[in-house]
């Protein structure tokens, strides 16, 4: 084997070796990290000790050891407690830890302890509506019953279905189990980013169903079928068009 | 009748065609010019790789249409079903061999002939077959695969093959089956050698590409890319070895053509029905055998006692041991089993590289059998090589990365 | 009219090669890039070797401009409309593809749904696909120009 | 009475052999080998004729597998008549072959086919002469548009042997 | 000037001159012969195939019947 053709497999092996480097290197997760400007009044809860706290989203994430940016949960339960508040009590009367409990059907542990920080432990009920597990998330898992232990009043609220994207769950499923590719995955990543953001930026009564205030209904980007419509028929029309003119030169041959 | 010599023929045409035949001014037509562009190789490569992504677009859309949109649904909620309900003898060893394990929830994890040996021949083989010999045979018809053999005959006749081997080449992303029965196209018994060993070793069959889409979707590119390096060394080493000389191409390069219907229907229809008369007992057999040897505990048996050499040799867990070993003979299967063992994503590139190298399916070990014993004899020698050099220097490679 | 056409398929040609490397820059950069109906494709089959292909059918494009009358100046702009009409066509092959299938609710997609897949946004070949049609214009024109010679002659 | 289809490949021999032999159509692997050929039947005449779509040979000493194969079935049928199919832009190189096959003996008549690539090409051809120097029919067809395949059929079926010697005496006066 | 096949340059035109015996039989079938005008179409990088044309007809010859072929360059 002449000269060349051993510098010819050298050269191939090390393109083999260097194309290993690139598998190497782990993906980034590709969620976003900076948050958008938010505007958030703290919760007003009075602790047993009747102390008024004044609990920002900041102290939230916080005191449960997390990023704001890293969790879902946390915006959500501290939008959902704070509406809940908003609807149960009125102008400058405001909720004692132990005396409004909640039940909520979320395993995530943002969830647990958001809910336990804001309302004490033992306020705060799990109950994991049937057909979702920790793999499989579906609508049902965003609802909750808040209850005022003082006056039985009760508020039942769930997340609108606009505010997580279309098949938001699915693509959860899949990129959990492993099973989506590289492009899935970051658009899972981008999904997640933006449904986190919404929880910060939009109107409680965006947000939640039963909520009397103001409601202009939020136009989600609804699937485009106009585009997808103009599209197939222009391409119908092409194809048509492309067999006349077929048809006419094998006429004229 | 007096034979003429070439000569003597020859000048019996030029004072024939003297006579009858006179040659206006000749004009370059747009088709000859793009005959011209697609064979020069500065022009010719770039069109070349265009026409081999057209390939495989068309074979992914094609084949994901069938079998995702349509055949796992039928034989995962509708054949498998039936076929649980009305088969009788829920727990007896033929249900096992027919039906396969009766807790499965879709066709590929059954394992039985009737399930997963049809699934896999109808369900993911046929799709893949029809779309490749669709566009095989258009590009035959149009007059363009004489050119891609020019073309890539500089590569292929490195490693002792002519340009013509692009045509097993390809048809083996099919399906390893036919593309054995492609190298009869090759001249001398050498080629057919080299072409259906580093074939049936390096090219990983349809069913199995659909798979790795499903197990290792992020580094299947980097597979790929690693087993073609495997197909062009290891050819390269085998053309050195073995005594011989590859015959050189003479070809007509013919010009372009309108493929008619007609002609592209009866070849598509012929090629994929001779297909299915050899391919699909040999897949059925092949299902019987490995849930024969399954049952019998021979796998499990096989397992353990090369599992030291897997795991020290090849870096793998030893569970995989039993995949690799049941790979032997059903490869798609193997590969779905093992996504289902916990590994790093290092070791699962070794196990399906190993899964990849051995032959994908006992049909092609019997296509390579009718080729001739001492062919197979031979082959089976290459791969048991390539299965230790190849398959240890990807584990040799993840620990010179330290990630072993 | 050779002026014309020519810097119509420099154009063509430039816009093509800035699909191109666009595409691969994309790919390499790892995440998507979309600006309301364009979508740059960044896995690496579509992004990474399609990429590449509508790159060469750029370079095409600019190779077949000069002197464009000249029947191999042609071929080659002829071929740089060949590769484009390769990957758009089986863009939307790849989107009939997907758009009949029902997934697991029901055999066959729902109207709605089939229409969707074929809504914004798109690959930039198929922006360049109707640019590229113009091709068979010229060679049309052409054919008709030798018909009419023929004619003139006899 | 049998008919071989030979000729170079790529010369439409396979569009013919559809339009001569209609559907009932045969397709069979040349045993041993991957090369497959098409078999047919037409009527003729009130007469069943049986046609074979010979693998595409440049020559009857073979260079590939193929070749070996379409020589071997003209070997075969020894009182066939051979329907020789040449690209009429590339008469010469046709013309080779149909030589080999008068000179083995065989009944041959000689389809010009892919006559309009001919004609684009300005190649004339005077049909009439070549018929009287080969003295085998000649008929220009073109087989996707199907002209001239009636008169090839009709004439084919009265061709007889010819000798080479004789070709050379025609062609000098 | 006398050359090989494979030495001919990019759309140069020759006439063939001689043949080697074993190989005259095979190419004479694809029109390549004593006396013809032949024109080389491409030549491929690294030892690859040469495609010429006669009559009007492509042929691609591997390198060694290239070499085995002598044409006499106009």
């Amino acid at each position: 084997m002449n000269r060349r053709n051993i510098f010819l497999v050298l050269v191939l092996m090390s393109f083999c070796i260097a194309s290993f480097a690139a598998v190497i290197e782990a993906t980034p997760d590709g969620v976003r990290e900076e948050l958008p400007e938010y505007k958030l009044e703290p919760i007003l809860i009075y602790d047993e000790g009747r102390d008024l706290l004044k609990i920002t989203i900041e102290d939230l994430a916080e005191s449960t050891g997390e990023e704001l940016w890293e969790c879902v949960c946390r915006p959500c339960s501290f939008r959902v407690t704070k509406t809940a508040i908003s609807q149960l009590y009125e102008g400058e009367e405001h909720p004692t830890q132990g005396e409004l409990k909640v039940i909520y059907h979320h395993p995530s542990g943002g969830h647990r302890l958001s809910f336990n920080y804001l309302l004490t432990e033992d306020c705060c009920t799990l109950e994991m509506p049937a057909g979702t597990s920790r793999k499989k998330f579906t609508m049902e898992n965003y609802c909750y019953e808040f209850i005022r232990t003082d006056t039985g009043e009760i508020f039942k609220t769930r997340v609108k279905a606009q505010v997580f994207p279309e098949g938001f769950f699915v693509l959860r499923e899949k990129v959990k189990s492993e099973m989506a590719t590289p492009d899935e995955k970051a658009e899972f990543a981008k999904q997640w980013s933006d449904t986190r953001d919404k929880f910060l930026v939009m109107n409680s009564y965006d947000l939640f169903e039963g909520v009397e205030e103001a409601e202009e209904e939020a136009e989600e980007e609804a699937p485009n079928v106009v585009g997808g419509a103009t599209f197939f028929s222009i391409l119908v029309a092409g194809l048509i068009l492309l067999l006349i003119m077929m048809y006419i030169r094998r006429k004229a041959r | 009748m007096t034979k003429l010599g070439v000569d003597e023929r020859w000048d019996l045409i030029d004072k024939i065609s003297k006579k009858t035949v006179t040659f206006g001014e000749y004009k370059h037509t747009l088709k000859d010019a793009i005959g011209e562009l697609t064979v020069k190789p500065l022009t010719g490569i770039p069109i070349a790789i265009a026409v081999l992504y057209g390939f495989w677009s068309f074979f992914s859309s094609f084949a994901g249409f069938f079998t995702d949109g349509f055949f796992v649904k039928l034989f995962d909620e509708h054949w498998l079903l039936w076929l649980q309900e009305i088969f009788p003898g829920k727990e007896s060893w033929l249900y096992y061999i027919f039906v396969g394990d009766p807790s499965a929830t879709n066709c590929f994890e059954a394992f039985g002939v009737l399930t997963s040996g049809f699934f896999v021949a109808i369900g993911v083989v046929l799709p893949a077959i029809v779309a490749f010999y669709l566009i095989l045979t258009l590009l035959e018809d149009s007059g363009y695969l004489p050119r891609l053999a020019v073309l890539i005959d500089t590569i292929l006749h490195r490693i002792g093959l002519h340009g013509y081997a692009i045509v097993p080449t390809i048809l083996s992303l099919g399906c390893n089956v036919p593309a054995v029965a492609a190298t009869r196209i090759l001249e001398t018994r050498k080629e057919r050698f080299i072409m259906m060993t580093i074939l049936a070793i390096f090219i990983p069959c349809g069913a199995q590409l659909g798979i790795m889409k499903e197990v290792i979707p992020d580094t299947m590119g980097f597979v790929i890319f690693y087993l073609f390096m495997g197909y062009l060394i290891f050819g390269f080493i085998l053309n050195k070895i073995i005594p011989g000389k590859t015959p050189e191409m003479l070809i007509d390069v013919p010009p372009y053509q309108m493929p008619t219907a007609q002609n592209v229907g009866r070849k598509l229809w012929m090629r994929t029905s001779s297909f299915f008369k050899v391919a699909l007992p040999f897949v059925l057999l092949g299902c019987v055998i490995v849930n024969v040897l399954y049952l019998t505990g021979f796998i499990a048996w096989m397992g353990d006692i090369l599992s030291p050499l897997f795991i020290g040799w090849f870096g793998v867990p030893s569970e995989t041991a039993g995949p690799l070993i049941a790979a032997f003979l059903r490869k798609d299967l193997a590969v779905a089993q093992l996504s289902a063992i916990e590994m790093t994503k290092y070791q699962m590139i070794s196990a399906v590289v190993l899964v990849s190298i051995y032959f994908p399916c006992v049909a092609t070990f019997a296509m390579m059998l009718r080729e001739g014993w001492k062919e197979l004899l031979g082959s089976i020698a290459v791969l048991a090589v390539v299965v230790t050099l190849y398959g240890g220097l990807l584990h040799l490679i993840w620990i010179l990365l330290g990630v072993a | 009219m050779k002026r014309l056409s020519s810097i119509y398929f420099g154009i063509l040609g430039v816009i093509a090669l800035a699909f191109g490397i666009a595409d691969l820059l994309v790919t390499i950069g790892g995440s998507g890039l979309s600006f309301g109906i364009l979508e740059i494709p960044c896995d690496a089959f579509r992004g990474g070797w399609g990429g590449l292909i509508i790159l060469s059918a750029g370079l095409f494009y600019l190779a077949g401009i000069k002197n464009i009358s000249e029947i191999h100046q042609i071929s080659k702009v002829m071929m740089g409309s060949i590769l484009i009409w390769i990957i758009a066509g089986l863009d939307i092959f790849a989107m009939i593809t997907e758009s009949i299938p029902g997934g697991d609710r029901s055999w066959f997609n729902t109207l709605e749904g089939f229409l969707e897949t074929y809504a914004p946004p798109y690959a930039p070949a198929i922006f360049l696909l109707p640019f590229s049609l113009v091709v068979f214009y010229y060679i049309l024109k052409k054919e008709r120009n030798i018909l009419k010679k023929e004619k003139d002659e006899e | 009475m049998k008919i071989l289809l030979m000729g170079h490949p790529n010369v439409g021999k396979s569009v013919l052999f559809n339009r001569l032999t209609g559907a009932n159509v045969i397709e069979s692997n040349y045993p041993g080998t991957t090369i497959d050929y098409t078999k047919g039947y037409m009527r003729v005449g009130g007469e069943e004729v049986e046609v074979i779509d010979v693998p595409g040979t440049f020559s009857l000493d073979p260079k590939d597998k193929a070749e070996e194969v379409a020589v071997k079935m003209l070997h075969e049928s020894r009182d066939a008549t051979v329907i020789c199919v040449i690209d009429a832009s590339k008469i010469e190189r046709g013309l080779y072959l149909v030589l080999e096959i008068i000179e083995e003996g065989y009944p041959v008549a000689i389809a010009l086919n892919m006559w309009d690539v001919a004609e684009d090409k300005n190649i004339k051809i005077d049909v009439v002469n070549l018929e009287r120097i080969l003295g085998v029919p000649v008929v220009s067809t073109t087989a996707i548009s199907g002209e001239g395949i009636k008169e090839l059929v009709s004439r084919s079926r009265g061709t007889a042997q010819v000798e080479v010697d004789d070709i050379f005496e025609r062609v000098e006066d | 000037m006398e050359k090989r096949i494979s030495e001919m340059d990019h759309n140069e035109e020759a006439i063939v001159k001689s043949i080697d015996e074993d190989l005259k039989l095979k190419v004479a079938g694809m029109g390549i012969r004593v006396g013809k005008n032949l024109k080389m179409i491409t030549k491929h990088p690294m030892k690859g195939p040469v495609v010429v044309s006669v009559d009007g007809a492509n042929t691609s010859l591997g390198l060694g019947v290239a070499d085995k072929i002598i044409v006499e360059v106009k």
